[in-house]
């Protein structure tokens, strides 16, 4: 089956943030993203659970692109600007993708 | 003296304190007792839509006057000034950050709605009447309080507030989902009356308490979890001023409903909302204006101090003051 | 004319429809209300244990005839029917695709069990009666819908029905969830009773109209985004489709009430059944056997269009019609 | 013998039962009927809450005597007994390794509180009479099973019970949110009495038996689903312990509820303890400290086979069994 | 700790057809798979939300599978088979599994 | 965009073992990690899901953690130890990170 290299870039969240981020990437002309849901994490701002928790404020999610390589330096130029001041982690991995044409 | 007492010890033996202290235990025990982050969702809108639907039906029963204007306008107020005076309570108090104080200060101005509804109850059980209207006064406290806390942090230099406050964050204020859902089932409640009460009376009247109790068990795990997990980070005196406030916010919910000439059951609850803390819509806010400022901090605070403060003490507390006051 | 008015107006202000139109201007303003998926679910769990229990009890109170057996097979053959009519409209009115045509038409010819409870509701309200078993007939007409469709694209050519039609499509269509549990709870019904019904009814009757308060509010949030982000993507042409098709469908539906001799209440059940369209059984049923079809097309059309239209102005229309028709 | 035909019968025509009976059958079907995990906790965490509370209220009501700490006793000695029964059984009966008859045997010895709350609704049908702290006893009976199945590893050998065995297994064992809950809400309803049950009663008496059938509706679920998937698993031996091991439990409890003096109510449920087998904080037990047995084979006995034989045949044989006995 | 090269393929499907991929996965011969709930995305389909939805029509899943390198082209045959017509994303990455005698 | 190289430890493990997985993380050191909740799965254990299911003995979830590549050895050995008589598994591959800082 022929596959084609892309980029998978991870970015986990706050929820709150969630549709800024993703505005910033469709500006950036992403094809698409996947919004996962988080149960919870640790890190430098202590540990937190979803369990039982009725705000957004304390929730995180975690947003899936894939992306062709020349697109990434402005996607993560883009999606560094909403995660700047905020909680968050931001990672990029080689893939292969099918149907390459969809991106 | 002994009336207080008493009140707050027929309080404390209630279903609804037990089960949040239930919940409270378990957590700092760490039980690995939980209640579904869906299930939690889904009991606030319960309680949000029938605390609303409440509220728009005895508005109906009773009509608009000039006073729920005034009172909708104290409210407005209250939740712009109490920020300014949390702010200055905990720069002189603690040694907490500009930012980290005007965060706490935001939560402080603005509103907890289940606070509001153990409140209703206690003068319910004890039969002490009080404006229906209260509930959308409870709704017009909800974001004021935001808008001051940028206003401090644009005051007090360091990043202009200005830019933290663009459009989007504008409409999430505004519209909010638990405003929207309050407002809005104070409409249909106001506009359907005694006749739509009547409808659905069996599913937001009857078991009213029990979901509540439920949803207080769910509050005190999430509190009990908070301050497990941020017992380093709370000095003594951050934890003093979320005892110290209410009792400050109180008086001048007292002042306003004395202003205003409400009755001895509306007099408590502009107290009781003034003496809260937010734990919903602005913690999300300040996430998203000022994701600098520490969560924790807020959070704990608000949910693990203040909202058992009041919710034991607090209420019993400022029924006295306003029957004291009121005379009633 | 005016008692249809008068209807409506009614109609309109009820606690239920409103709570439709907050969730439906909440999205429409882009607010985060939202309900959990998971409660949304129980909520529908809920609602079809419920009717469908009171549904079974009904026809063990008042038996089983004739009418009964003959009331399923219309519904059935209604529900193949109504797909054809509908697929020749889209063709004719839209400049659609045959796919997206044929999977729209199994929408239409399935139906919508929440605007069948709605009005199941205003009759009672309006003391109305109807047969307990158009519970049944409701069900009969989900599934047939989609074969109607598949057989429609089979026809038009482009690629054959009968490959689209494995096996466990077949399972999933006549097992899917919501049908099992309408009629499984519609058996449980029939065989316990009366008596069943005492056991459980403080929990399936008295609350029913108070959740279905927070499901159509659930409805209105799902709707209202639906249509924000597929405003582009309607045409006038289709849109007309969504309010045209209710107002086609609802007459066969007084057509075959009247055959079968059904009472007011009845009648108009049968033409509300006609004239809605399904948005849980066939948009599932299409996403596996017509991939290539549009989801956003139909669902917005189903829940953004005819739902609202149904709901409003559809079933007053309805009742007014079957009165006069069965002079009831 | 015909009082108990009479009895199942009745039973069986339950709503309660037919529910169980048609997620079973949806799941066996392979419909895709299925409730959210975060409903189907949130109506556990309602069940549970429910009865705690109304046990604690019933002793608030009958006061303490020996009897109830004498129950208690008896309750943690048939917990810790039963596995060391369960695990000759399965030894003698079956060719499983010690591992898996020890962590089946876990299960049986512990309780299952759904079947329990089933037997008090066929009592309270039946107008028997039974002493209300039995919630406390159930509770007794959730953990002592765990820690007998862990000391009959260590004697079998293979590896010591001791490192299995560490603070944090404790913690959760004892704390398991499940056994919190009940205990919790059993001691609020007891502090809260008669009162406190006024309050809430439209919550957690009212709506429980339809609660209770979306409950079993959702076990037939998960039952149906485990029995499916685990078909090839269970040997006929494996099987017949699931019906034979409730028998022999039973005569143990029947024992020493006589040995107590209970009520025939009292005899009865601490016979259907004894019979029923745990599928929640057993399992989850037992997939920390024997991770290498296989977590399919105990779960689809103790909810396939198990629950389903003593829910049907086997509440209705221990009621009449305690009858005899008693002379109730 | 001894690793193992593996390659990671990653499915994300319409929620209705989860049963049909993952028994085509079963037959490729995998050792399992693991499914993870998916909240949103957005794609050339348009946005959508899991939110407050009740039908499965309108949700998607993440089907993550880790296979032997040597097994990826007939897994990957198979499971685009069942993904050809419907929207869908396969990506595959190379990753290091410990306890390659489950694969 | 200034990236850098680190490892994504992805581990799948039964939902009763997590607070012991991640308090050995944390022993080993670890900056942060997050909990993708889990909907089901198959593997030589049978196929799972969470539907419906009320206890926590039959759920799984996904931890992932990003980690410095040096710290790779240290964290896999610990998470090892929890994960080795329980059923899991346990992936690592190369990804880059902005703000390494925060590692
Ligand atoms: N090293 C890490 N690996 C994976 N997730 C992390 C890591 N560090 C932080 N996170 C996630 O990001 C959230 C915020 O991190 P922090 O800003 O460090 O508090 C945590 O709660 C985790 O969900
Ligand atoms: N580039 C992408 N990266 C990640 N997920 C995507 C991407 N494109 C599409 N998706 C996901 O696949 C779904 C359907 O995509 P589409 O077929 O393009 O509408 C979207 O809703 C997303 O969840
Ligand atoms: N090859 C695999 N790829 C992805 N997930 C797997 C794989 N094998 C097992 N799993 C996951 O690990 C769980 C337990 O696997 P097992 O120990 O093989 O029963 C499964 O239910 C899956 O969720
Ligand atoms: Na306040
Ligand atoms: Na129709
Ligand atoms: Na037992």
């Amino acid at each position: 089956m022929q596959t084609h290299s892309a980029k998978r870039v991870e970015i986990t969240i706050e929820a709150v943030m969630q549709s800024r981020l993703t505005d910033a990437l469709k500006q950036a002309g992403v094809s698409g993203y996947t919004v996962l849901p988080v149960l919870g994490g640790s890190g430098r701002s202590g540990d937190w659970t979803r369990a039982g928790e009725i705000g957004r404020a304390s929730g995180m999610v975690q947003v899936v692109c894939i992306l062709r390589p020349e697109r990434l330096s402005v996607v993560l130029e883009r999606a560094f600007a909403v995660v700047e001041k905020h909680i968050g982690l931001v990672t990029v991995s080689d893939c292969d993708v099918i149907r390459a044409e969809r991106f | 003296m002994t009336e207080i007492f008493a009140l707050a010890g027929q309080n404390l033996l209630s279903p609804i304190i037990l089960s949040f202290a239930l919940g409270l235990a378990a957590a700092l025990a760490r039980s690995d007792l939980s209640v579904p982050e869906a299930a939690a969702k889904a009991l606030s809108i319960y309680l949000l839509f029938a605390i609303g639907f409440k509220g728009g039906v005895a508005v109906a029963a009773h009509g608009v006057d000039l006073t729920l204007a005034l009172s909708l306008l104290a409210g407005f107020v209250l939740s712009a000034l109490l920020p300014l005076v949390a702010f200055g309570l905990l720069r002189a108090m603690t040694g907490l950050s500009a930012l980290d104080a005007a965060a706490i200060a935001a939560h402080y101005g603005s509103i907890s709605i289940v606070t509001f509804v153990a409140a209703s109850s206690v003068l319910d059980s004890g039969g002490i009447g009080y404006e229906g209207y209260m509930v959308a006064v409870a709704a017009a406290m909800e974001a004021p309080a935001i808008l001051s806390a940028l206003w401090l942090i644009s005051r007090s230099g360091g990043s202009d507030g200005a830019r933290r406050m663009d459009r989007d964050l504008w409409r999430e204020i505004l519209l909010n989902g638990s405003i929207v859902l309050l407002v809005g089932a104070f409409a249909i409640g106001w506009a359907t009356g005694e006749d739509g009460l009547a409808e659905i009376s069996s599913f937001i009247v009857s078991p009213f308490k029990g979901v509540l109790c439920l949803f207080l068990l769910d509050m005190g795990l999430v509190a009990g979890r908070g301050l497990r997990q941020s017992a380093g980070l709370l000095q003594m005196r951050v934890l003093a001023f979320g005892i110290l406030m209410p009792l400050v916010g109180c008086v001048f919910g007292l002042a306003a409903g004395m202003l205003l000439g409400l009755s001895t059951g509306g007099v408590a609850l502009l107290m009781v909302l003034s003496a809260s803390a937010s734990y919903i819509a602005v913690p999300a806010a300040m996430r998203v204006a000022l994701p600098e400022a520490n969560p924790a901090l807020s959070l704990t605070l608000s949910l693990g101090v203040t909202f058992p403060f009041n919710l034991t003490l607090g209420i019993p507390l400022y029924v006295a003051m306003a029957r004291a006051a009121t005379g009633g």
